[in-house]
């Protein structure tokens, strides 16, 4: 049982989905009650992670290997370090959350909808614990479909574009990707005379730059769809506008999270020449900043309530990268917080959004206005939501965003320097949306009457709100969970990084008191 | 009870207030449906709307359980920090150093010189003569803002929400002051931000408040990106931003003193500073102060004259190891506050809302704290904090009160005559006017003339700051006692209903008004010039206290000229005499020939339309930032400009929103367009495709000739 | 060249019988002649296997032919089945009037 | 060996003679005697190659078989419409083209492969009668392509009758 | 036993001859036995037998060179070859076969076109691909072909009253009477070059050559045009969407999978038998014509609306992914024809099935409106399409992957990089029209209420491919190993 615990966690929303197929599509209520079961205990099984995690021990825990094709050198390894570690909880809790937040808000083909969204969950999760390339692929493309139909069938009036773009988009970056996957499983052959897939074997490659550059490519297409780094942005938009509130608030939370973690798990160990290669990392971190202003300003413009926080996303992904790349231990434990961060503080727009759309069936801006006197608490939660994405210190973003920051400056101050302005685009039109939305006077009728939040919202929200204010607070034991994953991550990629000063690798904190 | 282990504490009683307050307030304050704000012409249906008057008094009984509770956290607070600064006195090193726990408990990297650091900072609290005098500060102000406001938003709708910014607002203040690491100082800086965007929007209903909040907000977010930066550098450099390590670090020698070029810590002096003139209002990123008065008065009082705009101020002091080494940068605040501080009083000189005209003034105070800051008179800098809240606080807590008495009125051209009216209002607000105007014997007069000795006989500073710096002491004078003159002396200019109604505040807000005149005029003589070698020692108390932590600069030792006894009782009565003057030149345009001031407005013509227009600098800022060439552009242009320019925030501006127009152009044309490209093409080719399938058997049979042709000829040619 | 008479003058002519046969198959409307056009590329075939087998000294080339001349016989027959019924449905036997299914 | 080479080329001229006319008469019923033509000119090219055997198998089957089923097809059909009509697809043009130069790259092909095969002489034939021959090699080398053929053949006339017959 | 007939012999024969000697049995047992259209549902239990006695045949071919320790035995001197390929694909067809059996029941009675020489048909077209894939003489091979080819003439065209069947068999006919007149001109030169028509002295005198030959240039592009031509390859494609399309949608069916995975058996035996010594000449040829095709079948799918065309252009398409295997030429290459042609058997068979089951009494069923709103009307199979369209376009956890993945592989391993990019591409351009067909289903409404089509059979073919497409992917092993024995000869 507990040498299985991953493998339970991975597969209990499946299970969950397998029962749910059992219920009759008409006893809608019970659906419902049975999904939000199977997300809360998807949630809950993933808890004992917490306490089973050493921090103090590197490398990936609790591995749990299977043989599954032996021809072609594919096994079943799941395990996680503390990277995976957090992802995984971010997804098993949003996951819940996003089920409870969709009661109300998908009256039709209510059993799909679970199912879809069960199925996704096990996808998502099987991405971040998957050790083998060939299942982590396998995971990776599992996800699509989920979403393709969340968008296409609970999604707004341009669905079907939305959908078909989405799918479409990080299907091309994933084939490619997998071409990339292939050409290391075959080097890795030429190298040590079989094939193998698992992640730790493949490390062990020694690969010339120029092959690696181009690996190194077609890994980025397909992460970077994923994320979406700048020139590949153009999906999400549509993607977040069109999904239903659930869908947004995994596709934000959970789902460009992959692209990031693809990077993290696969392109900077595996590939640590070309990651080195300053062409590339200038490239990329250019794409970063672009991605962080660029998105801030677009966000500034945008007239659709969902559009702008799509955009945002945009923005506060570009500042994961940068700190990924600014291939430094903060930088990149920094982007991982941060990921963690625009999951909760993303997820709590997107449900904040949905709740509004719920009401008056409208995403424009210009259709709201102090919606503060009729919905304080809805204010309220905002409000939180709000600051924690614009990085207000005591909140989760700061820890973020600073960490990163403090990542690229150490890489570069230049780079600290335009992310900065960042900060300040953030602020401005996170504020003004805030404005425009709950603030003033009320000048349209319609929103009277609007009901405050009841109890299913705030139990959506709860959770995620004291998970921003712990991360604000106390981010302490997240940095000590990444410690070892990170700095392991900067030994393989720079190993000239700790050659410095070899005593700092392993300085405990105290040394500084 | 040692208050010095408890020091975390201090700030932890507001914020149990204020979360008290957001999370139940709303439960001790019924709201009727007053709060609810509709504009004109939307009738809400069914619901008869009442009158907010009507509802608060029913809802009074279940107030006094917030009035006692908000408070009660401050005077907490305040009794211990009393309590740990008695103590800390008795302690020989005068320092002392809380660390509850990691808080940023990142990870290792290398600093500047290659030595391995830890990207850390506590959760710690660090206790000494400076911000012993800030919580000191903080607390006792912030106490008696709490207490006038129990009257002076008895009436206001939105009652427990008010009090639980304002409790959260002294929260982050008191963190702000003592954190012992300037990331936790950033805790508190952006969280008094945050209160001050939320107090400045507190009547949200109006948009010019929530407008003035949010420039509040993002021009301070301006500023913060700079302080961000610069605690990073400061990592990068010492590999830790604790004020302990950081001072030891400056000081121990390893650092030279900046002195000819423009070195690494000059760099993070002035990026710091950028922070400082985001929150304290300095050029060029004071314009949201002005606007900030959107806010209630008391929160005018505590957030934008007492405290929070003290915090630039207080940071500058508090790094001041830093700005010793670096005179370059330290020439830069020198002239930065006395630019503002001459340019915001020469804007103060007409306006005609009376809590502009504070507002103004406080820019113009602060500006001259920086002054003081930038000579490396630190401690005069913070004396100088200490009186002007005070004194400022008294001022805009008596506008309030004449705000209060003339329900809601404040333009000073429709007041009047109020001086018999509102007794008590009038003589502590002419308490005030006389310690901001510098006449000695009250607490302006000791800092604002140590400051202009400063600026006179440091070497960083000079004739021409000092000349600016008088100047704008004369203007203080005039303007404060214009509004004196305007608001109490002459004709009743009110319509008559009002008028009727004027009445004294209630004692619940007079109370802290004579409080605060008290502090007035006591507060300066705890700092009295050397000069005046009559008094004892004890009278110099603040400096004592002060100047040795503020001045214990390392190796570089400021000279302090010794200047003739004579030169420095003359410049006491030249800035005397200036301050007279103001008073007097006041007196004669607003009290005895108020014709006059019509003349000269007339006759100064543009000069005084440049002035009340506040030099333009909206305008510039709304011209580079938010208008643009959206006035001067086409048709096409207008419509682009109201549709997107229009309502919008001034410092995002308008390059952002073109930029952003142009963003979205890109994605969806550029970046878009390609993959629409890609897809046009591949349905475009499929037709192509399609249509060789003529369904003409004939013809697929040829398509497979050539197929074989193409075939032998590629062997032939090969 | 033109004599003696080799393997190659017979592929040739089987080449040029291939030819006929091709332009037969492309040129001609009627069915009925592409299907004899098909004929002649058959017996185009058999020119060249013969002429192997001759060359060879064998006679596998021959059994071929022979193979090739019944595979012939049934094409032939199926294929004017199908257009017998197809002529029912459609009272045509032009190639390219037979377009329903295009595109 | 002139006889041969008189011979060849003679029945060479028939054959071609008869298909270019197969495919150029506008009257369907003279296409198919123009291809009996031109079988019977292959006929003697393969009694000239000492294929006696296949010079029967192709007069009876080809020449007794298929083309009373060809003609008794166009009885059927009843091409008479079909012959008043256009003969030639619009293609026509583009496929003489093609098919022209497909001839010449197959022939110069072949040219250059006659210098490489070096075709030598033929063979002197092999022992026996041409029928024994074949019939041996038929049932010892082709026995499953033999059997194979017998079921083809059924399945074409299954083919056909299922085609030809009318509605039931 | 004779001199004719050996024991070896024997088993090479028997699964052909059980299938023809069933097939002759459902042909006369049709008009003899069985007259009353009620009673043709025993022809499907002759058809059955047949193809279970076939089985057993390849069972025991298994077992005999298990026992003998042998990859291979040649049977009737030489033209037969029994092997792992041979026994690998005839478990392909006779699965295909087996499954269109079973659907076309209900069909045919739909379209009012039962009769009991369909079955016959079936089965004796399988006898031809029969001997495609064991067949090792030119002349084995080519008779088997044509006994295929015959077939499927007679099965797209058995909608005799329908004119787009007529049309679709008579172009099928002429087409592909006309390539393999090609097909043979080249057979005939390679009998010329090795004086013999047995595979192995063909490959060995086409090796004492030199590549570039112009005889065996010329037999090279002759028999290409004919090979091609079967698998639906760019240019020689033109047939297919017009024969699938017209062909009842069984037949369809059976010819997207059956018939070309006969012929890709076929194509692998000649190209890397008798002419991998031209390998240099070839690759080149077939790399263009697989880039050819799939940008044709892909790029002609993405607006079509007829689905039958639209699973027609898909397929040719996916006979470029196929030809890419043999591209790459290394023995993962191989394996990739292999595994893909099993894979895209029982994928592109449950895509045709769902096909079938749209086809109502008074419903065409073939255009993409009427999967409209399948979701609602029909859950199952609705999910079921989704999971071959998946596996069509190559989404994990589908076996469609898995047949993708092997190509792309075998082109890494080529080194053919530009090769797998085009290739990865084209993924993405095929999901474009397969989830049109999803959109269809799950997004738009249903404009006709009746239900589908059903039977025992459909159901029971459509559970097996689903079953089936979902297994190879999600556990591979025991089907990899089947395909891995398929190829150990080469």
């Amino acid at each position: 049982m507990s040498e299985h615990w991953l493998s339970i966690v991975l597969f209990t929303p499946l299970a969950g989905m397998l029962i749910l197929l059992l219920i009759p599509s008409r006893r809608t209520d019970l659906i419902r009650i049975w999904a939000n079961i199977a997300g809360i205990a998807g949630f809950l099984v993933s808890l004992p992670l917490l306490w089973r995690f050493d921090k103090n021990a590197s490398g990936f825990q609790m591995v749990e290997r299977h043989e599954w094709i032996p021809s072609l050198g594919a096994r079943y390894i799941v395990g996680i370090d503390g990277i995976s570690l957090l992802l995984v909880m971010l997804t098993t809790l949003v996951g819940a959350v996003a089920i409870l937040s969709s009661w109300s808000a998908i009256q039709e083909k209510v059993k799909q909808y679970y199912a879809m969204f069960l199925l996704q969950q096990t996808g998502m999760l099987g991405v971040f614990m998957a050790l083998d390339f060939f299942l982590f692929f396998v995971f990776w493309e599992v996800t699509l479909v989920p979403m393709y139909f969340i968008i296409g069938v609970w999604g707004g009036p341009r669905k079907l574009y939305a959908a078909i773009k989405f799918f479409l988009y990080t299907l091309a970056g994933s084939v490619l990707m997998l071409l990339g996957i292939l050409t290391l499983y075959f080097q890795h052959f030429q190298q040590f005379g079989f094939y193998t897939f698992e992640i730790a074997e493949l490390m062990k490659l020694d690969l010339p730059l120029s092959l690696q550059r181009w690996v190194f490519w077609a890994f980025f297409i397909g992460f970077a769809i994923k994320v979406p780094m700048f020139p590949f942005h153009t999906w999400l938009p549509d993607a977040h506008v069109e999904a239903p509130t659930a869908g947004s608030v995994i596709l934000a939370s959970i789902l460009l999270k992959m692209g990031t973690y693809g990077f993290i798990r696969f392109s900077l160990p595996l590939l640590p020449k070309a990651a080195m290669d300053p062409a590339i990392v200038k490239a990329l971190v250019v794409l970063s900043l672009i991605a962080i202003i660029y998105g801030a300003l677009v966000s500034l413009m945008q007239q659709d309530w969902k559009k702008l926080v799509a955009y945002s996303s945009v923005s506060h992904l570009g500042f994961c990268t940068l700190g990924i790349f600014a291939l430094n231990p903060n930088g990149l434990a920094g982007s991982v917080i941060q990921q963690i961060n625009h999951g909760i503080s993303t997820g709590m727009l997107f449900l904040i959004v949905g709740i509004a759309y719920e009401r008056r069936h409208t995403r424009e801006i210009a259709e709201y206005g102090g919606l503060a006197h009729v919905m304080p608490k809805y204010a309220t939660v905002f409000a939180f939501a709000m600051l924690s994405s614009a990085g207000l210190p005591l909140l989760n973003g700061f820890i973020g965003e600073f960490t990163i920051l403090q990542g690229a400056f150490e890489a570069n101050r230049i780079w600290a320097a335009f992310a900065a302005t960042g900060v300040i685009l953030g602020a401005a039109y996170l504020l003004w949306l805030y404005q425009r939305t709950m603030l003033g006077q009320i000048t349209n009728p319609k929103n009277l009457r609007l009901p405050d939040l009841n109890w299913r919202e705030l139990a959506t929200f709860l959770p995620l709100i004291a998970w921003a204010i712990w991360i604000g607070v106390y981010p302490k034991p997240y940095f000590e969970v990444l410690e070892k994953p990170v700095t392991e991550i900067v030994q393989r990629v720079r190993p000239e990084y700790f050659r410095q000063a070899p005593v700092m690798a392993s300085a405990p904190l105290e040394v500084l008191r | 009870m040692n208050f010095l282990e408890l020091i975390w504490l201090i700030p932890l009683f507001p914020l149990a207030g204020a979360v008290l307050m957001l999370l139940i307030g709303r439960r001790l304050d019924p709201q009727g449906p007053s709060e609810v704000a509709v504009a004109p012409g939307i009738a809400p249906e069914g619901t008869p709307a009442a009158p907010a008057h009507h509802a608060s008094h029913h809802a009074r009984r279940s107030r006094a359980l917030i009035s006692l509770l908000c408070p009660g956290t401050v005077l907490i607070s305040l009794i211990f920090s009393i309590g740990a600064v008695a103590q800390l006195a008795s302690l020989p090193e005068r320092t002392w150093q809380v660390i509850k726990f990691t808080w940023v408990a990142g990870l290792p990297f290398f600093t500047q010189s290659g030595a391995p650091a830890r990207f850390t900072a506590d959760w710690g609290f660090l206790l000494d003569p400076l911000s012993s005098v800030m919580i000191l500060v903080v607390t006792l102000v912030g106490f008696i803002i709490h207490v006038y406001s129990v009257g002076y938003m008895g009436h206001e709708g939105g009652y427990y929400r008010f009090f639980g910014y304002m409790n959260l607002f002294v929260f982050f203040m008191l963190m702000l002051v003592l954190a012992n690491n300037y990331v936790l100082m950033f805790v508190g800086w952006e969280g008094v931000g945050l209160c001050s965007y939320l107090l400045i929007g507190f009547y949200f209903h109006k948009k010019s408040a929530a407008d003035a909040g949010k420039k509040a907000f993002v021009v301070n977010r301006i500023g913060d990106a700079g302080f961000i930066l610069g605690m990073l550098l400061m990592f990068s450099v010492f590999g830790s931003v604790r004020f302990l390590d950081v001072n030891a670090a400056l000081s121990s020698g390893r650092f030279a003193a900046e002195t000819t070029g423009f070195g690494v810590l000059s760099a993070m002096a002035l990026l710091l500073f950028l922070g400082a003139t985001g929150k304290s209002a300095q050029f060029p990123l004071y314009v949201w102060l002005p606007d900030a008065m959107e806010g209630p008065t008391p929160v005018s009082a505590l957030i934008h004259a007492a405290t929070m705009v003290t915090a630039g101020v207080y940071m500058v002091a508090r790094s001041h190891h830093l700005f010793r080494l670096t005179p370059e940068a330290s020439a830069v605040v020198l002239a930065i506050g006395a630019f503002t501080a001459i340019l915001s009083a020469s804007i103060a000189l007409v306006q005609n809302d009376i809590k502009r005209v504070l507002a103004y003034s406080t820019v113009s105070q602060l500006g001259y704290m920086f002054m003081a800051c930038g000579v490396g008179a630190y401690w005069v800098a913070i004396f100088h904090l200490y009186t002007h809240a005070f004194f400022k606080a008294l001022l805009f807590l008596g506008s309030g009160s004449v705000i209060h008495a003339l329900g809601g009125e404040q333009d000073m051209r429709r007041m009047g005559g109020l001086k018999d009216k509102i007794p008590i209002t009038y003589w502590t607000m002419v308490v005030g006017a006389l310690a901001i105007s510098g006449i000695p014997g009250f607490a302006g007069f000791f800092s604002k003339d140590e400051i202009l000795w400063q600026i006179y006989s440091s070497p960083q500073g000079s004739r021409l700051i000092y000349a600016v710096a008088l100047l704008t002491a004369g203007m203080t004078a005039f303007y404060m006692w214009r509004l004196i003159f305007m608001t109490f002396h002459g004709a009743p200019r009110m319509d008559a209903h009002t008028l009727a109604h004027v009445h004294e505040s209630p004692r619940v807000m007079t109370v802290p008004l004579v409080a605060l005149a008290a502090g007035s005029v006591l507060a300066g003589w705890i700092g009295v010039p050397k000069l005046w070698s009559f008094l004892p020692d004890s009278f110099r108390l603040f400096e004592h206290w002060l100047a040795p932590a503020v001045s214990a600069a390392a190796h570089v030792h400021v000279a302090e000229h010794a200047h003739e006894a004579a030169t420095e009782w003359l410049l006491m009565a030249i800035s005397v005499a200036v301050a007279l003057a103001g008073i007097a030149v006041a007196r004669h345009l607003y009290v005895t020939r108020p014709e006059r001031a019509a003349a000269l407005r007339q006759a100064a013509g543009p000069l005084y339309t440049v002035l009340a227009n506040k030099w333009y600098v909206d305008e510039i800022y709304d011209f580079l930032f938010v208008n643009g060439l959206g006035k001067g552009g086409g048709s096409a242009l207008a419509r682009f400009d109201s549709r997107i320019v229009d309502g919008g925030v001034n410092g995002a501006g308008w390059i952002t929103r073109l930029t952003s127009a142009l963003s979205i152009w890109w994605d969806t044309w550029i970046v878009d367009g390609a993959v629409r490209l890609t897809a046009f093409l591949v349905k475009a080719a499929s037709f192509p495709v399609r249509l060789l399938h003529t369904g003409s058997v004939q013809a697929y049979a040829l398509v497979i000739v050539l197929g074989a042709t193409v075939v032998f000829a590629w062997y032939l040619m090969r | 060249m033109l004599y003696p008479i080799t393997a190659t003058h017979y592929l040739v002519l089987g080449a040029a019988m291939l030819a006929i046969g091709t332009i037969g198959v492309l040129a001609r409307r009627n069915i009925v002649v592409i299907l004899m056009a098909i004929e002649l590329i058959l017996n185009a075939v058999n020119i060249n296997l013969i002429a192997f087998s001759r060359h060879l000294g064998q006679v596998h080339g021959q059994v071929f032919a022979i193979f090739v001349i019944t595979v012939a016989v049934a094409e032939a027959a199926v294929g004017l089945g199908i257009l017998i019924a197809l002529f029912r449905n459609r009272e045509t036997v032009q190639a390219d009037e037979i377009n329903l299914l295009k595109w | 060996m002139w006889v041969d080479a008189f011979f060849f080329y003679l029945f060479a001229a028939i054959t071609l003679t008869g298909a270019v006319l197969t495919i150029t008469r506008r009257n369907a019923v003279h296409s198919a005697m123009s291809l009996i033509l031109s079988l019977i000119g292959v006929a003697g090219l393969f009694l000239l190659q000492r294929a006696e055997f296949l010079f029967a198998v192709q007069i009876v089957l080809y020449v007794g078989g298929i083309m009373v089923l060809f003609l008794f097809v166009i009885m059927l059909v009843n091409l008479d419409q079909a012959a008043r009509m256009r003969q030639f697809s619009g293609q026509w043009w583009l496929a003489l083209a093609c098919v022209l130069a497909i001839l010449a790259e197959i022939v110069y092909v072949l040219g250059r492969g006659s210098r490489v095969f070096q075709f030598a002489p033929p063979a002197p034939p092999a022992q026996g009668g041409n029928v024994e021959q074949v019939a041996d090699v038929l049932f010892k080398q082709y026995l499953v392509p033999f059997e194979l053929a017998s079921i083809l053949l059924l399945a074409a006339i299954v083919g056909s009758v299922i085609m030809a017959r009318k509605r039931v | 036993m004779s001199e004719f007939y050996t024991s070896v012999d024997h088993f090479a024969l028997i699964p052909a001859l059980m299938l023809a000697l069933f097939g002759c049995a459902v042909l006369l047992f049709d008009f003899l036995v069985f007259p009353e259209p009620r009673q043709r549902k025993w022809l499907l239990v002759f058809v059955a037998l047949g193809i279970g006695f076939a089985g057993l045949g390849l069972v025991r071919q298994q077992m005999f060179l298990a026992a003998e320790g042998l990859n291979e035995f040649t049977a009737f001197r030489g033209a037969l070859t029994i092997d792992g390929f041979s026994i690998f694909f005839n478990w392909i067809f006779l699965a295909a076969s087996l499954i269109v059996a079973l659907v076309s029941y209900r069909y045919l009675e739909i379209e009012g076109e039962h009769h009991g020489e369909y079955y016959g048909l079936i089965l004796l077209a399988n006898c031809g691909m029969y001997f495609l894939a064991a067949g090792s003489d030119l002349v084995t091979l080519f008779v088997g072909l044509e006994l295929m080819a015959i077939c499927f003439y007679i099965m797209v065209g058995f909608l005799r009253f329908d004119k787009r069947s007529n049309e679709a068999a008579i172009k099928y006919l002429l087409l592909g009477a006309f390539s393999s007149g090609f097909l043979v001109y080249g057979f005939s030169v390679l009998y010329g070059i090795a004086g013999s028509t047995r595979l192995g002295d063909i490959t060995a005198a086409v090796a004492s050559r030199s590549p570039w030959d112009p005889l065996v240039f010329l037999a090279l592009a002759t028999t290409s045009v004919g090979l091609l031509f079967k698998i639906s390859a760019v240019p020689f494609h033109m047939w297919a969407p017009d024969a699938y399309e017209g062909a009842p949608t069984t037949v369809t069916a059976y010819l997207s999978v059956a018939s070309k995975a006969a012929s890709f058996a076929f194509l692998v035996r000649i190209f890397l038998g008798p002419l991998i010594s031209a390998r240099e000449v070839w690759a080149p040829l077939l790399s263009a014509v697989a880039i050819a095709t799939l940008t044709v079948g892909n790029l002609a799918a993405v607006t079509q609306t007829n689905i039958k065309r639209l699973l027609a252009y898909s397929s040719i398409s996916h006979a470029g992914y196929i030809l890419l295997g043999l591209v790459a030429g290394n023995p993962t290459g191989i394996k990739g024809v292999a595994v893909y042609l099993l894979v895209y058997t029982f994928m592109n068979l449950g895509a045709f099935l769902v096909v079938v089951a749209l086809r109502r009494e008074h419903i065409l069923g073939e255009d993409l409106e009427d999967l409209s709103g399948l979701m609602q009307k029909s859950p199952v199979h609705a999910i079921l399409m989704l999971i071959f369209l998946l596996s069509l376009a190559g989404i994990p956890p589908t076996a469609g992957f898995l047949a993708k993945y092997y190509i792309f592989w075998a082109l890494i391993q080529a080194r053919q990089y530009v090769l797998a990019v085009i290739a990865a591409a084209y993924v993405a351009v095929a999901i474009y029209y397969y989830f049109r067909i999803v959109r269809s289903m799950f997004i738009s409404e249903a404009v006709d209420r009746e239900p589908l089509a059903s039977s025992l059979g459909l159901r029971l073919a459509l559970g097996v491919t689903g079953v089936l497409t979902l297994a190879i992917g999600i556990y591979p092993q025991p089907w990899l190993e089947l395909a891995q024995n398929s190829v150990l000869l080469r």
